[in-house]
């Protein structure tokens, strides 16, 4: 078919950040794929909670002192969070590599943590539902939390090495601030769920 | 709005960075393609797009046509082996107290004939066919995230394969294709068959939530300038709202699948009712997906009726916002009535009440739907070729379908076709009316664009008769035998209750059907093989794919058009106005704002790589073997780390690097 | 590579799997032959009992579906009623090591067929030969002797052990679940 | 066409034993109207929809030309054509909805004064079947059939030991699910003395389709009267082969699964044979009760029901007869 030029993209930048890169709208798709499926393992929890007359289905009270901890770590680690995504805007190396593994390290410190948390919720998961959907739940946020830590990790690695001096590895950051966030605002609900519900029952 | 004033300053973004930003290295500019003849063009960006030769160049291509073409095999493929299944199942069931099939094999056959047609077969190639189509149609060069898709791909086959080596092995799912705990719990399922069917549906799903989230981020960011969002076609509209659907539907049986392998493997009571779980949390989690599942199926379908109709009608869509308006309807709508799968249950009747109103609801867009089309078809006498008698095909046999969905939804009549062969008839109506009729129409529409040859004609009609008599002579005599009380998934039928001979009627009205997919399969190949050169624009139709020539090059477009109309080819009749000034050394394609499709970006496009094969086969193997230890997570966490960054890690190339 | 890697897959797979899946309901012996052995005497030291060595075992011990009927019939014809749900109360432990009168298939098979002195009943024209080879397969995996892909999982009702096919060989005790 | 052809072979089918358009019951009748009702609607609208397909080819308007050259008022009157049409459909299906909520009520209505209650718990492939009473002496467990008051709503309690069963009697009533750890409750009700035919409608395992349960309804004295038989312990064995028989029972497999009242053999796990040869079927509706197919039953049940929790037991010819001969005395 006959062609006829009507416009010049070549002025166009070669890189965007935040909602301007498809990545950060790849981010978002999966968190809300993730959200969803937390979303549905909570559920799942209270339609089981509401279900039974007590719903610790006589177990012992969850040991809330671990997962407190990791919920202060987490809300805490939010503030370099966003000065790490402030530096990745303006694309400065510096302080986006010391940002970077800031990041690693109040990512990893929470995973050490949890793994307190597992015996610090008194059940087993083959004990009863109870003790199941409390597995199922810590494990869930585990999985992503271990995930997304890795994540970070890998990208630390990156950000020191040559690769970093392009617009996209500044984007990647940027994502993977914007995906912390996320990691950080499941948790939340979660927490509620695992340790202070049982305590209404 | 002509394309002439699309260039003036006002309607560029508003802060350009001319200048490169902190750290960032300039750009290595390289020859653009502004100002340069066809014949270079189209030799420096073949050169930049195609795929590497060789086994394991094929394995690492990343060219959206190319998956989906493999998409599109394979799941023809998969249709076969379920037809066969069907085949099967009939002929046992042509009498009462047949001896061919016993229980055993009969309940895996029912399974996997569902499992394959549910989950190997409609989804991926109504989303093939997306991931083939919605790139052109946009007028972009690649799909979004191109390794993600092969990947997504290879997962696809991965699980097909699983399920039925799992088959041949006498280890396929026997609990139906929705598996209810208990009879898939634990203690009624012996031995991996729950355990096929629920880590299948990982494999299947983790696919295509891939090409869900490839294909949003594909429509949304990488549409031509002045596509903006009323003149986005309405095949693109559907497969945006389906993979919306798809993403936040799939979670659902995500959840219920790895929760059924928990209470399985390790011993977890989420269904187990003795230690404070529940049956029905399985059916409220699955149906929650289940519902959507079919909408999945269906809203592409209707995307491709509205593709098809506007090319034989001569004319625009009617109510291009109101066809676009009832598909986000029916996609928010179908979140609202997955009960309608429990009425039978015993739930407290004031709440099933509501989802009888749901389910009424959604009819309701269906109907708008459907009037549309009609409207466009009032315009004049319409062009009378094969896709057009699939869509009539469709008409027919859809409403069918969407009517008896009405008697389904009220509760009380619900009660008595529940779970009978009257819900056989109800949903191979919708699903093979509603879906597959499309699906072969658009097989016929768009058969020369993906091959550049025209599918005989002749055939094509002797195929659609020959489906149409078979498919209703089989399914319509369903709704009597429902009728009269015979239940779902029985091997076998007392003789004394009468259903013999309707039996037999549907038996023959199902090998007439199977033959005429052996038919379809032949024109597929005689078309291939010696069809008549198609040309770009075979049916004269308006939307974007038919710019480019046939089949299309690796790059689809030498440069990215212009839109400025709903039809852009039937707007611009005499030349398409296109954009220059993209790179040809370098796989580079537009990101444009999501609202009016402003250039934004020159994005670089991922090049092909072997990673995402090596991704499948650790993340395959993991899920394969985690059905025999929950060790399998830990083991199977270092292969699927390291294939990850060996994908993401940059590699020199100036893709990677700017 | 990977056809080559697919096909070795599905071989190894379908030796494991073949067997663990099969479901004939139809036992070996055809009606009224009455293969069953006649026991010479009713007392044995601890250890083999001299039966007919067949093949019959082998096809049941890692059946996943046998394993399950067996598990059926352990409730359904009151077993517990002495050994409880295999702990052991006034009949033996089945989930510890210690096997007074051996630990093979043929042995426990002989065991539930004849009795045993001190209170064992004997189930000879009771329980049809290939339901005591399911009998025998379930009470060899109480003890974590059968293979966890095959042995039984969890049952719908109240959990008094873990689930046979997470059971620690009760031998070595050192098998991860 | 094929819709013609059909309806043609429903009329005549209408007589079904096990069919929903042959309503014995209230509810039924109800529901029977009901589906009658929807059909036609439905089927009114499909044709309407077919030829508004079917206009365009048929008056041949003239081909168009040029695309995007559309006729403003022509597009403007199809629009009003389509705003109606969706209204007739919003309108059509508002209708409908309330149609079934109504009919929803009058099901309920049915039964709400039923004075006999039968606790019905579904098992892997048959039905224990159990008649509760407030004097423990008169509470009676069969299996498979129930017999009920013909005219009398009858209040079924409905639940499972193992996996999601369905009740349901098409002539009858509509379906409900037998649910483990959960108590369903159905009100039954039929018009006119008579046998009908039902079957497990939720895919339950090997013999789902072999799982047949029958509703006998009886005036109220026959009914009582067959109540107060099942009551009374089994029959004593009559000659010598009955009686070699009962020895027999005791002797074999039989006795560790089946119970008959008055006798040693107490399982629960299996029905209860204390009446059986006063029922209509065996095997869950699956052969009609009479010596050969008792015979066949025991002699080799995974032939007939390929998966069923009944062994083969090895019998050889005459203790075979013997145990036959023992349960037709069953009575």
């Amino acid at each position: 078919m006959k062609q006829r030029p009507a416009a010049d993209l070549s002025g166009l930048p070669s890189f965007g950040l935040g909602p301007r890169s498809p990545t950060w709208w790849g981010t978002l798709g999966f968190m809300a794929l993730e959200g969803m499926g937390f979303a549905l393992a909570a559920g799942a929890y209270l339609y089981l909670a509401t279900l039974w007359p007590n719903w610790r289905l006589s177990a012992p009270e969850p040991n809330h002192w671990p997962g407190t901890i990791v919920t202060l770590l987490l809300i805490v680690s939010l503030v370099p969070n966003h000065l790490l995504n402030r530096y990745a805007k303006q694309c400065a190396i510096g302080p986006v590599r010391i940002g970077m593994a800031v990041m690693s390290l109040l990512g990893s410190v929470p995973l050490i943590v949890r793994w307190f948390e597992f015996p610090a919720l008194n059940i087993y998961w083959d004990t009863n539902a109870y003790g199941s959907m409390l597995w199922v739940l810590l494990g869930l946020h585990t999985i992503h939390l271990i995930t997304d830590v890795g994540d970070t990790i890998v990208l630390t690695v990156l950000m020191f090495t040559r690769h970093a001096y392009s617009g996209r590895r500044f984007g990647d950051v940027g994502d993977n601030v914007f995906y912390w966030d996320f990691v950080v605002l499941t948790w939340i609900p979660i927490y509620l769920l695992i340790y202070w519900v049982p305590r209404l029952g | 709005m002509s394309s002439a004033d699309l260039t003036s300053e006002r309607d560029l973004p508003p802060e350009r960075e001319a200048t490169a930003k902190g750290d960032v290295a300039p750009e290595r500019d390289g020859p653009r393609d502004t100002g340069m003849d066809d014949a270079s063009l189209h030799r420096w960006l073949a050169r930049t797009w195609r795929t590497p030769p060789g086994i394991i160049g094929a394995l690492s291509s990343v060219d959206h046509k190319v998956v989906a073409r493999r998409y599109l095999i394979t799941a023809f493929g998969f249709l076969c082996l379920g037809g066969l299944n069907a085949v099967a199942m009939r002929i046992q069931l042509s009498g009462p107290q047949r001896g061919l099939i016993g229980p055993d094999l009969y309940n895996q056959l029912f399974t996997m004939h569902g499992v394959t047609m549910m989950f190997l077969f409609a989804v991926p190639i109504v989303q093939a066919t997306g991931i083939y189509l919605v790139p052109l149609m946009v007028g972009s060069r690649n799909i979004a995230f191109p390794r993600l898709n092969a990947f997504s791909y290879w997962i696809y086959v991965s699980g097909g394969l699983f399920a039925w080596v799992s088959f041949a092995l006498a280890m396929a799912p026997d609990v139906g294709w929705f598996a209810y705990v208990p009879l898939s719990g634990p203690e009624f399922s012996p031995g991996k068959r729950a355990d096929v069917w629920a880590q299948m549906i990982t494999y299947t799903e983790v696919s295509s939530l891939a090409v869900a989230v490839a294909t949003i981020v594909t429509v949304l960011k990488q549409r031509a300038p002045g596509m903006s969002l009323d003149k986005i076609p309405l095949y693109v509209w559907a497969l945006l709202v389906t993979s919306f659907v798809v993403v936040f539907a799939m979670p659902a049986v995500m959840i219920t699948s790895t929760f059924l392998i928990l209470d399985r493997l390790v011993g977890t009571h989420i269904f187990n009712p003795a230690e404070g779980g529940d049956a029905l949390l399985f059916q409220h989690l699955f149906w929650f997906f289940g519902h959507p599942e079919v909408y999945i199926i269906f809203l592409p379908a209707t995307g491709m009726v509205s593709a098809i109709i506007p090319a034989f009608a001569r004319r625009p869509a009617f109510g291009h916002l109101g066809l676009v308006l009832s598909l986000i309807a029916v996609g928010f709508l179908s979140f609202g009535l997955w009960v309608h799968h429990m009425f039978a249950t015993g739930l407290p009747k004031l709440g099933a009440s509501f989802f009888t109103a749901s389910s009424m609801l959604i009819a309701i867009p269906n109907g708008v739907q459907i009037f549309c089309w009609l409207a466009t078809l009032w315009d004049g006498r319409p062009v009378i070729r094969t896709p057009l008698l699939f869509v009539f095909g469709f008409f027919f046999i859809f409403v069918i379908g969407g009517l008896t969905g009405v008697m389904l939804a009220s509760v009380p009549l619900d009660l008595q076709v529940h779970d009978t062969y009257f819900v056989v008839a109800h949903f191979h109506y919708v699903l093979i009316g509603g879906s597959v009729f499309p699906l072969l129409g658009a097989a016929y529409f768009w058969f020369p664009k993906i091959t550049g040859r025209m599918m005989s004609e002749r055939l094509g009609r002797w195929h659609f008769w020959l489906a149409f008599i078979g498919f209703n002579a089989a399914f319509f005599p369903m709704h009597l035998v429902g009728l009269w009380g015979m239940p779902r998934r029985v091997y076998t039928y007392p003789a004394e209750l009468g259903w013999g001979n309707i039996n037999l009627f549907i038996t023959g009205g199902a090998v007439l059907f199977f033959l005429s997919f052996v038919l379809f399969a032949f024109n597929l190949v005689h078309g291939a093989l010696k069809g008549a050169p198609a040309g770009d624009n075979p049916w004269d139709a308006g939307t974007l794919e038919w710019a480019t020539s046939s089949p299309p090059p690796s790059y689809n477009f030498a440069r990215i058009p212009i839109v400025t109309n709903v039809e852009p080819l039937w707007a611009e009749r005499e030349a398409l106005p296109v954009a220059t000034g993209l790179r040809v050394d370098v796989r580079e394609l537009l990101i444009s704002t999501v609202a009016e499709a402003h250039p934004d970006i020159r994005e670089k496009s991922a090049t092909p790589s072997i990673w995402p094969l090596f991704a499948a086969i650790a993340v395959g193997g993991t899920f394969l073997y985690s059905i025999f230890t929950p060790w399998a997570i830990v083991w199977g966490a270092a292969p699927i780390a390291i294939t990850l960054i060996g994908w993401f890690w940059p590699k020199d190339t100036p893709e990677d690097e700017e | 590579m990977r056809l080559g890697f697919a096909t070795l897959l599905s071989v190894t797979l379908a030796l494991a799997a073949c067997q663990r899946e099969e479901r004939d309901t139809r036992p070996q012996s055809s009606l009224g032959s009455g293969g069953q052995p006649t026991p010479v005497t009713t007392l044995e030291p601890g250890g083999q009992r001299p039966s007919p060595s067949n093949n019959k075992a082998a096809s049941f011990e890692a059946n996943a579906f046998h394993l399950s009927e067996g598990k059926r019939l352990f409730g359904w014809f009151n077993c517990s009623g002495c050994h409880a749900n295999g702990g052991g109360g006034m009949g033996p432990a089945l989930m510890d090591q210690k096997w007074i009168y051996g630990s093979s298939m043929e042995s426990i098979h002989a065991t539930i067929r004849d009795g045993r002195p001190n209170g064992m009943p004997s189930f000879r024209n009771k329980i049809p030969d290939d339901q005591i080879w399911e009998l025998a397969a379930f009470v060899r995996s109480l003890s974590g002797n059968a293979p966890s892909s095959a042995a039984p999982q969890r049952n719908d009702d109240m959990m008094p052990h873990p689930s046979e096919n997470r059971m620690p060989d009760a031998a070595t005790l050192g098998k991860s679940p | 066409m094929a819709f013609a052809a059909a309806s043609v072979l429903s009329l005549q089918g209408c007589a079904g034993w096990q069919s929903a358009l042959d309503p014995k019951g209230p509810a039924a009748n109800e529901l029977a109207w009901l589906i009658w009702f929807f059909i036609g609607l439905c089927s009114v609208v499909w044709v309407l929809v077919m030829i508004a397909l079917a206009a365009p080819l048929l008056m041949r308007p003239p081909r168009r030309t040029e695309p995007l050259m559309l006729d403003a008022s022509a597009d403007h009157r199809k629009l009003r054509v389509v705003v109606i049409a969706v209204g007739l459909t919003a309108a059509t299906l508002v209708g409908l909805t309330l149609l079934s909520f109504f009919a929803n009520r009058t099901l309920a209505a049915i039964g709400s004064n039923a004075a006999l209650t039968i606790r019905v718990t579904g098992h892997q492939w048959w039905w224990e079947v159990r008649y509760e009473d407030a004097t423990p002496s008169r509470i009676l467990t069969t299996a498979n059939e129930i017999h009920i008051p013909a005219g009398e709503p009858v209040r079924l309690l409905l639940t499972s030991t193992d996996v999601i069963h369905s009740f349901w009697i098409p002539s009858l009533a509509g379906k409900l699910d037998l649910i483990p750890g959960h108590m369903n409750v159905l009100d039954i009700k039929a018009d006119k003395p008579g046998t009908y035919r039902g079957q497990c409608a939720e895919f339950c395992g090997a013999q789902h389709a072999n799982m047949g349960t029958f509703i006998i309804a009886e005036p109220r004295a026959k009914f009582d009267a067959w109540w107060n038989d099942q009551l009374q312990p089994a029959a004593a064995p009559t000659g010598d082969e009955a009686k070699a028989g009962a020895d027999l029972f005791l002797k074999r497999p039989c006795v560790m699964c089946h119970k008959i009242g008055g006798t040693p053999a107490g399982g629960t796990v299996a029905p209860d044979l204390t009446h059986i040869a006063s029922r209509q079927t065996l095997a869950a509706g699956t052969l009609t009760m009479s010596r050969g197919n008792l015979a066949a039953w025991i002699a080799d049940p995974q032939g007939i029901k390929p998966g069923s929790h009944m062994p083969v037991v090895e019998l050889n010819g005459d203790e075979l007869n013997a145990i036959v001969a023992y349960l037709e005395g069953l009575k």
